[in-house]
């Protein structure tokens, strides 16, 4: 059994009280809805692309704390990253949240997740906002037009 | 006021713990729990008697089948109904209530009026939503107000003679509201409209007499009044079930098959296709009998006190808000904590044992209205106690620790 | 071949006694019974962790969602389906068919066909007559033979371009037979139906394989297959399933209601809505379970053994003749005794401790077919033995006697 | 536990080897049928009535033993009763089948229907005919007509 702060981290907590990157975004080039049915969480991420690269990006959203700082982490870690190595984060991200393995050291911030993995009903909060981006980049009409 | 140890002693559950701690179970609208009088039913069954029911001459069948018609007839003394042909059998409140949306709803004619109040849970809208859509018929809202109780003079003005079916809860799962139903089905129908009442939230509370209500329909779910999952039941009266076509077709609810023409079975057996739950209706027969040794005029007050109890110690928190403030109020308050949302709530007092719910309880429309995504709700059932409640308070006072 | 000394073990009820003769249970088809394990599954979850499923993020809550999804889980890898989508959770077979009748069925339009064999459950006919009136269909009938077995060339000549479905059944519940269902889904295909197999009577005795029979629905009984009853479960393919409407509506079965639009959810739950039988899928989940560790080869043979035993020591008895000589034969032999009604004959030999069927075994199509109003039917397990089939002829001798 | 004697009394089985009144009438008043969609046992009844009373009474049908001859035993006995007499002996009938009082001794031969009483799903076998007789009888128009 776990301690809360566990899942609670200091990081997680300043990061749902002072959402990064929070606000709409005007000119997006894409608007994602990510929507957690059994909680009501809701968030919505604009992203800007330029040359394969998440040029710019920001949320909007209501949600626990788990998912608002996992979204604002997400746009603080994926700005100004290539579109595949986000994916490839994305991956690890998933792997992290999901897998019983030992966690890499590699994640930096993002690493206050794991405490998510000892609450099964709230990995989903934790994932959405990246599931939401995952989503759009990985999806074949999102490829075509960011080519 | 302590009967409530023995009572706990019945309820095989409430001893286990939750993360080292001690279970405290305030999720009861959500699923109550059960006694063991009413496992036990179920397992009896299981061990001695199984079998299908009404078609067998053989032993087995004879007990099976005097089981399960006895658990009719427990439900329709219970609710004190005309006869058993109105007692139908279903997976639930939901189901119930789809039967009469698509059954009873196909009298309805374009342009008439279904009535459903702002504080239903889903599913006493989106049936009504369904038929709505296909018939093209209008669904009126009925308001409420900012305390969370249906605003009566609104609802007069809005019944007219268009309006054929009104649709409203009994108890309110989200905020605890105990409707006036019985002065809204005499106002529904003296415009000749019919009304169905979602009971899933009663039953527990209070001693139900559908007949001294005059309800048309009453919706009840088995899992929420000590029962088990997948049996629930629908009251109808008999002269408007007989009218209404089957619901669903197969075996049970036929008297003769041929490729040609089908002759349906009469009432109850119309409505029941199929081999029916038969350990679930075994069981609601047996809570029917807990429900039975009940003295209601004593839970209710052992209830009310305990709810009264919750919302003082709720309120002396800081930041602290309750959402709603009906006058009747029965098992149920849902509650906003700063700008903490319900489920880091939720997730924080798990750790402690106490279980409640956060979510919009399948009430979206209810929290439009007070315009949150999520509250937090804690539901009580006469085995809670005031040591539950002690817990529950101690719990959310680590919330705000973790937040502050 | 008395490997089932151990198998009657599993079965509580199996020790029982009948008018204080052991228990013969040939009442197999009617409901199986279930194995401890299964019994004591659902017991346990009432016991120790009852919640509702999928909206709390409490323990109990996480602890019978995962029971609850594991359960899924299991017949989707059982059956071979592709994805836990394609599963899901009814009240039973009947059920099962009309979620496709009334879903699925809303996309056929006037002079389409569908086609329903003369040998189905009531339940596989009633549903589609029903959807081919309200929609102006035709209903078509696939005749079988003599020997009770389907009419293949007939089947094949029946088959058009406007035939949109074929609702087949994997075993004959009155007769036994096992259909060629894999060749008539190909032959289906080939003129664009689809074919719905209801498989009922066929869970218990063989393995399934949904992939490999390439059916587009398959229909199950839990209370056939060891399961309680009051579940059961519709496999259906991941495209045609996406493109159904609901079937009920309320909780579950929404991602977001206002009063202007609702949002369904994604498969299974769109055709879930309202509190799900917990209890029972967590039953089906240690059926499944139980399956699993039964080896379906050996089975065969020792049933199909049980079947001849049956068949030729019936046939002994003078007067006696059994209805249906199907080449593959699976569980269950109908029989008729002399001018003895098949009610007289079960209630002597349930005097002699022994359960069988009576009567038209809801396939009263069948019944006119054989020109019987009705039979007497032996259906076995896998639990049954040499011994139950001795008990049950002395008991015919015994009928025989009193008719004399 | 009763023996299997008590329900399969030779007058029982007499009657079901040999219904009497048993064939169809031509000019019958009343045709009644009286089903049983348990079992399907299935009876069809046809009287003639005289200054109220039941002058002529035959039935075909197909059933167990104990309907058919239930059905048989009836005819016997309710032909040339009056209307009155044969609703009493109705409730007479039912009373011995699905009560458990001592059963008085004035039914002559249906005293042998008296064994059902142990068999509570053959009940319905024993009471289909004096059901689709007594309900014709009884019911509102029906009793108009009669009059
Ligand atoms: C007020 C109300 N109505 C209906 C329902 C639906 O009941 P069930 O899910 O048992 O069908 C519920 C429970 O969730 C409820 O609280
Ligand atoms: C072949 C067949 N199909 C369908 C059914 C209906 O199953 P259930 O009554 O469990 O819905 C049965 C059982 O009676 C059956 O034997």
């Amino acid at each position: 059994m776990t301690d809360l702060t566990d899942l609670y981290k200091q990081v997680i907590l300043d990061h749902n009280k002072n959402p990064r990157n929070f606000g709409r975004m005007k000119k997006a080039d894409k608007v994602i809805e990510g929507f957690n049915p059994l909680c009501g969480d809701k968030i919505t991420l604009y992203v800007c692309l330029k040359k394969n690269t998440l040029s710019k990006i920001s949320f909007i959203g209501t949600g626990c704390a788990i998912s608002i700082a996992s979204s604002s982490l997400m746009t603080e870690k994926v700005l100004g990253m290539k579109i595949d190595e986000s994916i490839l984060f994305f991956n690890k991200i998933h792997k992290m949240l999901t897998s019983n393995d030992p966690i890499n050291d590699d994640l930096g911030k993002l690493n206050s997740l794991a405490g998510v993995r000892e609450y099964p009903t709230r990995i989903k909060c934790a994932s959405l906002a990246w599931h939401a981006l995952n989503q759009t980049l990985t999806s074949k009409d999102k490829v075509i037009s960011t080519e | 006021m302590n009967s409530s140890s023995q009572t706990r002693k019945d309820f095989p559950i409430l001893e286990r713990n939750i993360n080292n701690k001690p279970l405290v179970y305030l999720d009861n609208a959500a699923s109550t729990q059960r006694p063991l009088s009413v496992i036990n039913a179920v397992s009896n069954y299981e061990m001695n008697y199984h079998s299908n029911v009404h078609r067998g001459v053989h032993k087995l069948s004879e007990l099976s089948t005097n089981a399960f018609e006895s658990s009719r007839n427990k439900i329709k003394n219970y609710i004190n109904a005309e006869s058993e042909r109105e007692i139908i059998f279903t997976r639930g409140a939901t189901e119930s209530i789809n039967i009469v949306a698509s059954s009873f709803g196909q009298s309805f004619k374009s342009g008439d009026e279904i009535m459903v109040s702002q504080m239903e849970h889903h599913s006493n809208i989106v049936p009504w939503q369904n038929i709505c859509k296909k018939n093209n018929l209008k669904l009126i809202m009925i308001p409420i107000s900012k305390d969370g109780e249906i605003i009566l003079d609104e609802f007069a003005k809005l019944l007219n003679s268009n309006t054929k079916l009104v649709a409203i809860t009994h108890v309110s799962n989200a905020l605890g509201t105990i409707n006036p139903i019985k002065k809204m089905i005499h106002q529904a129908h003296e415009k000749g409209a019919v009304v169905i009442i979602d009971g899933a939230q009663a039953m527990s509370h209070m001693k139900i007499d559908v007949t001294e209500l005059d309800c048309d329909f009453y919706a009840m779910s088995g899992h929420k009044m000590f029962a088990p999952t997948g049996i629930g039941a629908l009251y109808g009266k008999e002269k408007l079930l007989d009218g209404m076509p089957p619901y669903q077709f197969g075996g049970e609810m036929i008297l003769s098959v041929n490729f040609k023409e089908t002759i349906y079975n009469e009432l109850p057996y119309k409505f029941e296709a199929g081999t029916p739950n038969i350990s679930g209706v075994i069981g609601l027969g047996a809570a029917i009998d807990y429900l039975n040794n009940l003295n209601f005029d004593d839970i209710k007050k052992y209830e009310l006190n305990l709810l009264n109890y919750l919302s003082e110690k709720l309120l002396q928190i800081s930041g602290l808000k309750i959402i709603g403030k009906p006058k009747n109020r029965s098992g149920v308050i849902s509650f906003m904590f700063d700008n903490i949302h319900a489920h880091d709530i939720g997730t924080i007092v798990d750790k402690e044992g106490v279980a409640i719910r956060t979510g919009h309880h399948c009430a979206q429309p209810i929290m439009d209205f007070y315009e949150v995504s999520a509250t937090a709700r804690a539901s009580i059932a006469h085995y809670n106690t005031k040591n539950d409640i002690d817990v529950l308070i101690e719990a959310l006072n680590k919330v705000k620790e973790i937040f502050s």
